[in-house]
């Protein structure tokens, strides 16, 4: 019995590894079609059926990814001891407390949001449009706003510190795709079970509680997925166009006016941030599999 | 009054008054705290700004709204796509999904900044893979969900009928997927058209909505970007709209009436 | 307290009963272009006069103007023009130092194109920043009877200079001491080695007539008018600073290594380069540092009332009113520097050579 | 007092429309408090949308339903009734105790007095092993005791059920049948029942409603009297086959009357 | 030649866990080509998971499967079989007759031979008028017609069916039962059914049989031999009553031991 349950766990794990070497492979994949384009494509670009749509394949458009790989390991700044990996690795966490908060406070808004519209038909009729409307303003009319409204607020001693505006521009993002996403969820429970809620007199909080938002999941996966990408996109757009020192962001639009002289540095910092986004759907997926642990699955005949 | 008429309003007049009463606050703040233009313009004066550059507006909107719709349609065709393929041959999807996700993660103007390193500054290409990526990762992630989301029995149903898996995804998968599509086309709408025109904002020609918005703001013409705004919000609104129309044209059945509508 | 005494020889930050706080905001990140205050915080000129200054970077989409126009800092960096529309706008702002006297923006092409003058630009691509920074194009190629509108394709640059390297534009729109030596620091693929200024072109709006004045100390009109600490903390902020910007001027090497370990992320010699540019823009000033002259200061608010850009609007509506900026600071600030013994007219000014390394290491 | 008046009542889905369906037509009937009164009927006339009437869970196109002296909906609210719908309607989120746990929660019950009401429902509908499963890993027929459980947890004073044991077997069937006669004879609950098995219906009841098919009519009411407690010598009782005899009659009787009007329908 | 050949299945659910469940051990049966078996047993003793088994929809934990002289998965595969399910699995978002098309399409009939077959099998469960309704427009009762129509739309050779006629009427039962006779009698159809029903087992039945609760095991095999055609003289058969007695005997003894072991187990 126990050694059935362990080779159960072992077959658990072996997909693990499978899964994390089947990354890696594809991680491997995409190199070596960005060197084999490199290789055949044409240095300046092409056109197929008129449109330019080859990319240019020179060392400073596409930098081999041996030089990106190698360019970790040199220092930042010739004189400095710091490896660029050391200081992309930083930011990276930097930006990722930032993400975080940011998907807290966006994942919690949105959700918010849906009850409320889902409650009130009134309110999403209402409420809705705007939402999408909001989405479309960019953080450019934003950021300044925020910034220097945050920066007047003062409760009980506490200080908005610059980097919450950053976090607040991560949720701003963030909280889009759930309030969609949940409200789409929390209306698709089965009228039945609605029947039987209303047979036991349940109130609509009750009726949430139990019955809309454990149907919701499903949904509100997939969004949370989603707003976890975002909150990492609006923190790291919130640190270059605040000005916010410290994250991955920020080493993003300071290498990039590097490009000109060292084309492959640039890179070190977006790969740094695709890792985060990485870090931050991971989250998501674990939680998902956690909450969706219980629920009935295809046999695997 | 026919109930026709009635269900018109009932649909219009709350984001009306809704939209008067937020329009209203915004504009006795700008006065009543004497907010400087600099700072926030009143909607009166952007309104004003709206009408008087109404060509200009209308003109960077159809360039940014090219943009944003060829992405939007060439992302939500690859993003189905894939997703089908994906639930068709699992293997893909630890090799493809992780992938989706990293490119996702990076921020829009970095990777058109490095995708106009590889293409050229003056093309519309990178704007528009830009926003072909963006839809396609919103897409990837609802659809795949709703084709896995699906009752085991009917699955099993299926099965017994020896139906070969590509039969299933058609019958089963892609039908129960349908309403998670839609979610993913409401948040791809507004989201393609930010997309079209945050990848403005670091080069490329200068004629849509994100570089006039960003060179009017450096200006302190705060009201004329906000008017470019508007026009943008326009942009997004309209494609928000289409997308929840064919929701209603596409959901066949009368599903929706399954489920409870408040009362 | 006796901190307002002018002629406070000492500079130990222990003769201070008071240390009053100060933030500066810059308009971009760390770079020699604002050596002089990194090199006043640094050699404790700041403190030298009971001033505890904190320099805060830009970002993308922060206006440093409209920042001290909020009250979120006391003192901003911005370029003239951008700083007036502002003032239009509301933003109660003066303009208390012109610390660049110059314009240091060029168009930067390569040979073969041939653009040796706004004339040439007719039918090219011309690259430029957007964000405010691109009224002198507009100007330049308003005064050579360019429409920018039809005659020229204008195109908005990326944060690097590849776009030139690559072809995709046909004239770069740089700043001296900047973009101009990264396209140096650059290698040319068909020679293997990095660039020199004989593979180019340039324009200079400044040598063009149609420059604007750059970077300029502003402070807050209101505090300045109602606020006599901060008005003398102005003028002791400004004093300190052009004693940074002296250092600068006299040890440029110490100074670019003031702004690499302050964290700037090009390399050294590029900020050696850097600094060695800037001080171009400020030395010799005439009538000292900081001084503003009349007619510069009408040169760009003029174009900036005349000069239409693409949307077919001006930068300033009106003349900027008398208020919008004033000497009465600097001057003070002058009679402190003059106190101290240090040079503030730079007469004998000579730049020195620096050469770019590749990548600007 | 009766625990149930009907008045009227009458039921059509999408009402004007081209596929309006009358589901029911004219029902009368009032039920007493205390009594146990089977619905039965043909498939599709309307049994399970008057018990939803009855619920409250559908308003009526027209008529009145009075539930202990208030309407329908007061009733509801004050959550008189407990209800086994047709269709087991489990939470898959919930394990099975969960589930039955729902209705208290709801009522707002702690979780030890909870947790032991549950137990002794899943006794005594004989799943305790599987108070920790899933409703997806339960058999067709599991899953309906659940939701009888679920059902009976809060004792309520009324009882409305569809078709509860319509997937037992044999033998788990009579034994549901007389532990449910035994609680509602116990409290005086009144129970509307609904079945397809003309001897459950006389078994179990004091009164066997039978239904006419589309639109749904009240066909014959059979009283079904039998002396005394029932309970496994009931099956055997002259009586009983007797009252089963006349409940089928009326039951061909509406069914031939349907199959030959299909009939002429073509 | 035997159409299923069932040689030492087990099979457990959660294996290794501690929540195993032992739902079948040790399962050995053969049936005839063009045979009518039906399985019976108290309810969670595994008729659902051997029938799934049977249709290669789970792969057993132990023992082999070889239907129509093949694997079970080569069979579904070459579509030899219909089956009908416990829950009736219909498509929300199709039409009554579109769900029934469905085996249809995936056998690549045209449009105008599936419609034609829609209709006619529409008629055979009564339904015709429901064409164009959508499944949650149905009642239980008819909800499960459609099931049946569609297991039998396809015409297959091997029919699996759970329980199909458990939400149904006496009358229409019968009428289903009829039909379903009729059918294989024509095509030579065999079939497994499942039922809780014992006279409908003996009715349709060569051979009966009754299951032990879990872990689930072949218990008895009642051989039912009523000769001659099968008809409504069939139910009023003195052999027919023998039949019925042996198996609930046959299920009261399994049963038994079952109550009988749960008190044990407490
Ligand atoms: N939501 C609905 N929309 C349209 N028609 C409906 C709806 N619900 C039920 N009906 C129709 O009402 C009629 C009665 O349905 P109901 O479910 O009450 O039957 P029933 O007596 O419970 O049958 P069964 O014994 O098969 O469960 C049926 O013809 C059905 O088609
Ligand atoms: N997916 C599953 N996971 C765990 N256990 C399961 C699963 N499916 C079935 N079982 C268990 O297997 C046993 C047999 O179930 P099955 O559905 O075959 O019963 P059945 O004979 O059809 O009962 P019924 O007459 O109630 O439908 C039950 O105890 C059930 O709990
Ligand atoms: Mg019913
Ligand atoms: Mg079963």
């Amino acid at each position: 019995m126990t050694t059935v349950a362990t080779i159960k766990k072992n077959r658990e794990t072996v997909r693990r590894v499978r899964r994390a070497i089947l990354f890696v492979v594809s991680l491997l994949f995409v190199a070596v079609a960005w060197e084999l384009y490199k290789a055949v494509g044409p240095e300046a670009g092409g056109k197929i059926f008129g449109w330019k749509l080859l990319p240019r394949s020179n060392n400073n458009a596409m930098p081999h990814v041996w030089d990106m790989l190698m360019r970790y390991n040199r220092p930042e700044l010739r004189g400095s001891d710091r490896k660029i990996w050391s200081v992309v690795l930083a930011g990276a966490w930097f930006s990722f407390r930032l993400a975080l908060v940011g998907f807290a406070i966006g994942s919690t808004l949105g959700l918010g949001l849906s009850i409320l519209m889902a409650r009130f038909k009134i309110a999403e009729r209402g409420i809705l449009p705007y939402l999408v409307v909001s989405q479309t303003v960019p953080l450019i009319a934003l950021a300044p706003l925020v910034v220097s409204w945050g920066g007047k607020l003062h409760i009980a001693g506490w200080t908005w510190p610059r980097w919450m505006s950053a976090a607040v521009l991560g949720a701003f993002l963030a909280f889009f795709p759930v309030a969609v996403g949940a409200l789409k969820g929390l209306t698709s429970a089965p009228l039945a079970s609605h029947e039987l809620m209303d047979s036991y007199a349940a109130s609509w909080w009750q009726t949430l509680r139990k019955l809309r938002f454990p149907a919701a999941i499903p949904f509100i996966v997939p969004s949370l997925k989603l707003a976890a990408s975002a909150s990492v996109i609006g923190v790291v757009v919130a640190e270059i166009s605040t000005g916010l020192k410290g994250g991955i962001g920020r080493l993003i639009i300071e290498y990039a006016r590097e490009a000109t002289g060292d084309p492959a540095k640039v890179f070190t910092a977006v790969f740094g941030a695709a890792a985060l986004g990485l870090a931050m759907s991971g989250l998501v997926t674990l939680a998902d599999i956690y909450m969706m642990r219980n629920r009935p699955k295809e046999a695997s005949a | 009054m026919s109930s026709r008429s009635l269900s018109v309003i009932r649909s219009v007049l709350p984001p009306a008054v809704f939209g008067v009463a937020f329009i209203a606050a915004w504009e006795l703040v700008v006065k009543g705290f004497n907010l400087k233009p600099y700072f926030l313009a009143p909607p009166s004066k952007i309104w004003q700004k709206f009408t008087e550059n109404i060509d200009l507006i209308w003109g960077a909107a159809k360039v940014s709204g090219t943009n944003a719709l060829i992405g939007l349609l060439l992302g939500a065709f690859l993003g189905m796509v894939m997703s089908f393929a994906l639930s068709r041959f699992k293997f893909l999807n630890n090799l493809i999904t992780p992938l989706a996700i990293a490119l996702n993660a990076v921020p829009i103007f970095v990777l058109v900044a490095v995708l106009n390193n590889m293409f050229a500054i003056t093309s519309e290409v990178p704007r528009r893979i830009m926003v072909t990526l963006v839809v396609y990762f919103i897409v990837l992630v609802n659809v795949a969900k709703g084709l896995t989301q699906v009752i085991p029995t009917h699955v099993e149903m299926m099965k017994s009928y020896a139906a070969s898996d590509t039969q299933i995804l058609c019958k089963v998968r892609i039908p129960n997927a349908v309403p998670y599509l839609f979610t993913a086309l409401k948040i791809s709408a507004p989201a393609s058209v930010i997309t079209a025109f945050v990848s403005e904002y670091f080069g490329g020609s200068q004629n849509g909505l994100g570089s006039r918005i960003t060179s009017n703001i450096a200006n302190s013409k705060n009201a004329v970007a906000w008017a470019y705004v508007l026009g943008a919000c326009l942009l997004g609104l309209s494609f928000y709209m289409v997308s929840s129309l064919l929701e209603g044209v596409a959901t066949p059945g009368g599903r929706a009436k399954r489920t409870r509508e408040d009362r | 307290g006796g901190s307002d005494s002018p002629s406070t020889e000492s500079s130990a930050p222990a003769a201070c009963e008071t240390t009053t706080s100060v933030k500066l905001q810059l308009q971009w990140f760390t770079q020699a272009q604002f050596a002089g205050y990194f090199a006043a915080v640094d050699q404790g000129f700041y403190a030298a006069q009971c001033l505890d200054v904190s320099i805060l970077e830009g970002g993308v989409d922060i206006v440093p103007q409209q920042q001290l126009a909020d009250g979120a800092v006391d003192f901003a960096l911005s370029w003239v023009p951008k700083a007036l529309a502002s003032r239009e706008a509301g933003a109660n702002i003066v303009d208390i130092a012109q610390i660049f006297q110059r314009s240091g923006t060029l168009q930067v092409s390569f040979k073969d194109k041939g653009i040796t003058s706004p004339a040439d630009f007719a039918g090219k691509n011309i690259g430029n920043w957007g964000y405010g920074n691109e009224f002198e194009i507009f100007a330049a190629l308003t005064k050579a009877g360019l429409d920018p509108a039809a005659d020229v394709t204008l195109v908005q640059q990326s944060f690097d200079m590849a776009a030139l390297l690559a072809g995709d534009i046909d004239a770069a729109e740089a700043m001296t001491y900047n973009e101009y030596a990264q396209v140096l620091e650059a290698i040319d693929p068909a020679t293997g080695k990095q660039y020199t200024a004989d593979d180019f072109n340039v324009v200079s709006y400044e040598d063009e007539g149609v420059g604007m004045l750059q970077d300029a100390i502003w402070a807050s009109g209101e505090r300045l008018a109602s606020d006599a600490v901060y008005k003398d903390t102005a003028t002791k902020f400004v004093a300190a600073s052009i004693q940074g910007w002296a250092f600068c001027r006299d040890d440029p090497q110490a100074c670019a290594d003031i702004v690499v370990s302050k964290g700037s992320k090009l390399g050294a010699s590029h900020q050696l380069w850097q600094i060695n540019e800037v001080n171009k823009l400020i030395w010799p000033a005439a009538g000292g540092a900081g001084m503003i002259d009349a007619d510069a200061w009408d040169r760009t608010a003029k174009l900036a009332q005349e000069t239409k850009n693409l949307e077919g609007s001006t930068v300033l509506t009106a003349a900027p009113d008398a208020e919008a900026y004033t000497n009465e600071i600097v001057t003070a600030a002058l009679a402190i520097l003059d106190g101290l013994d240090v040079d503030t007219k730079g007469s004998s000014f000579a730049p020195i050579d620096v050469t770019l390394n590749e990548g600007g290491a | 007092m009766s625990a149930i008046e009907i008045t009227n009542i009458s039921q059509a889905f999408n009402l004007g429309m081209s596929n309006q369906v009358d589901a029911l037509t004219d029902i009368n009937l009032s039920i007493a408090s205390g009594e146990f009164v089977s619905l039965i009927g043909p498939s599709g006339c309307g049994k399970s949308t008057l018990l939803r009437l009855i619920a409250n869970l559908l308003v009526p196109t027209s008529g009145a339903i009075v539930v202990n002296g208030k309407s329908a909906k007061q009733a509801r609210l004050d959550q008189d009734y407990g209800m086994a719908f047709q269709q087991s309607g489990l939470f898959e989120w919930r394990t099975v105790a969960k589930n039955i746990e729902l209705p208290l929660e709801l009522k707002g019950w702690d979780k030890t007095r909870r947790q032991a009401r549950a137990t002794e429902m899943l006794e005594l509908v004989k799943l305790s092993d599987f108070a920790n499963h899933f409703p997806w890993q339960l058999s067709g027929g599991m899953q309906q005791r659940v939701a009888i459980a679920r059902a009976l947890a809060v004792h309520p004073s009324l009882l409305l059920m569809d078709e509860p044991f319509g997937a037992l077997d044999e033998m788990t069937r009579e034994h549901m049948q007389s532990e449910l006669l035994s609680i509602c004879r116990a409290s005086g609950t009144t129970v509307v029942f609904v079945t397809h098995s003309i001897p459950e219906a006389v078994y179990l009841s004091n009164r066997v409603v039978v239904m006419s098919p589309r639109p749904g009519r009240v066909a014959e009411i059979v009283d079904v009297s039998i002396e005394g407690e029932r309970n496994d010598a009931t099956r055997d009782n002259a009586v009983f086959f007797q009252r089963i005899t006349a409940v089928r009659e009326a039951l061909r009787g509406v069914e031939m009357s349907d199959h030959v009007r299909g009939i002429e329908d073509r």
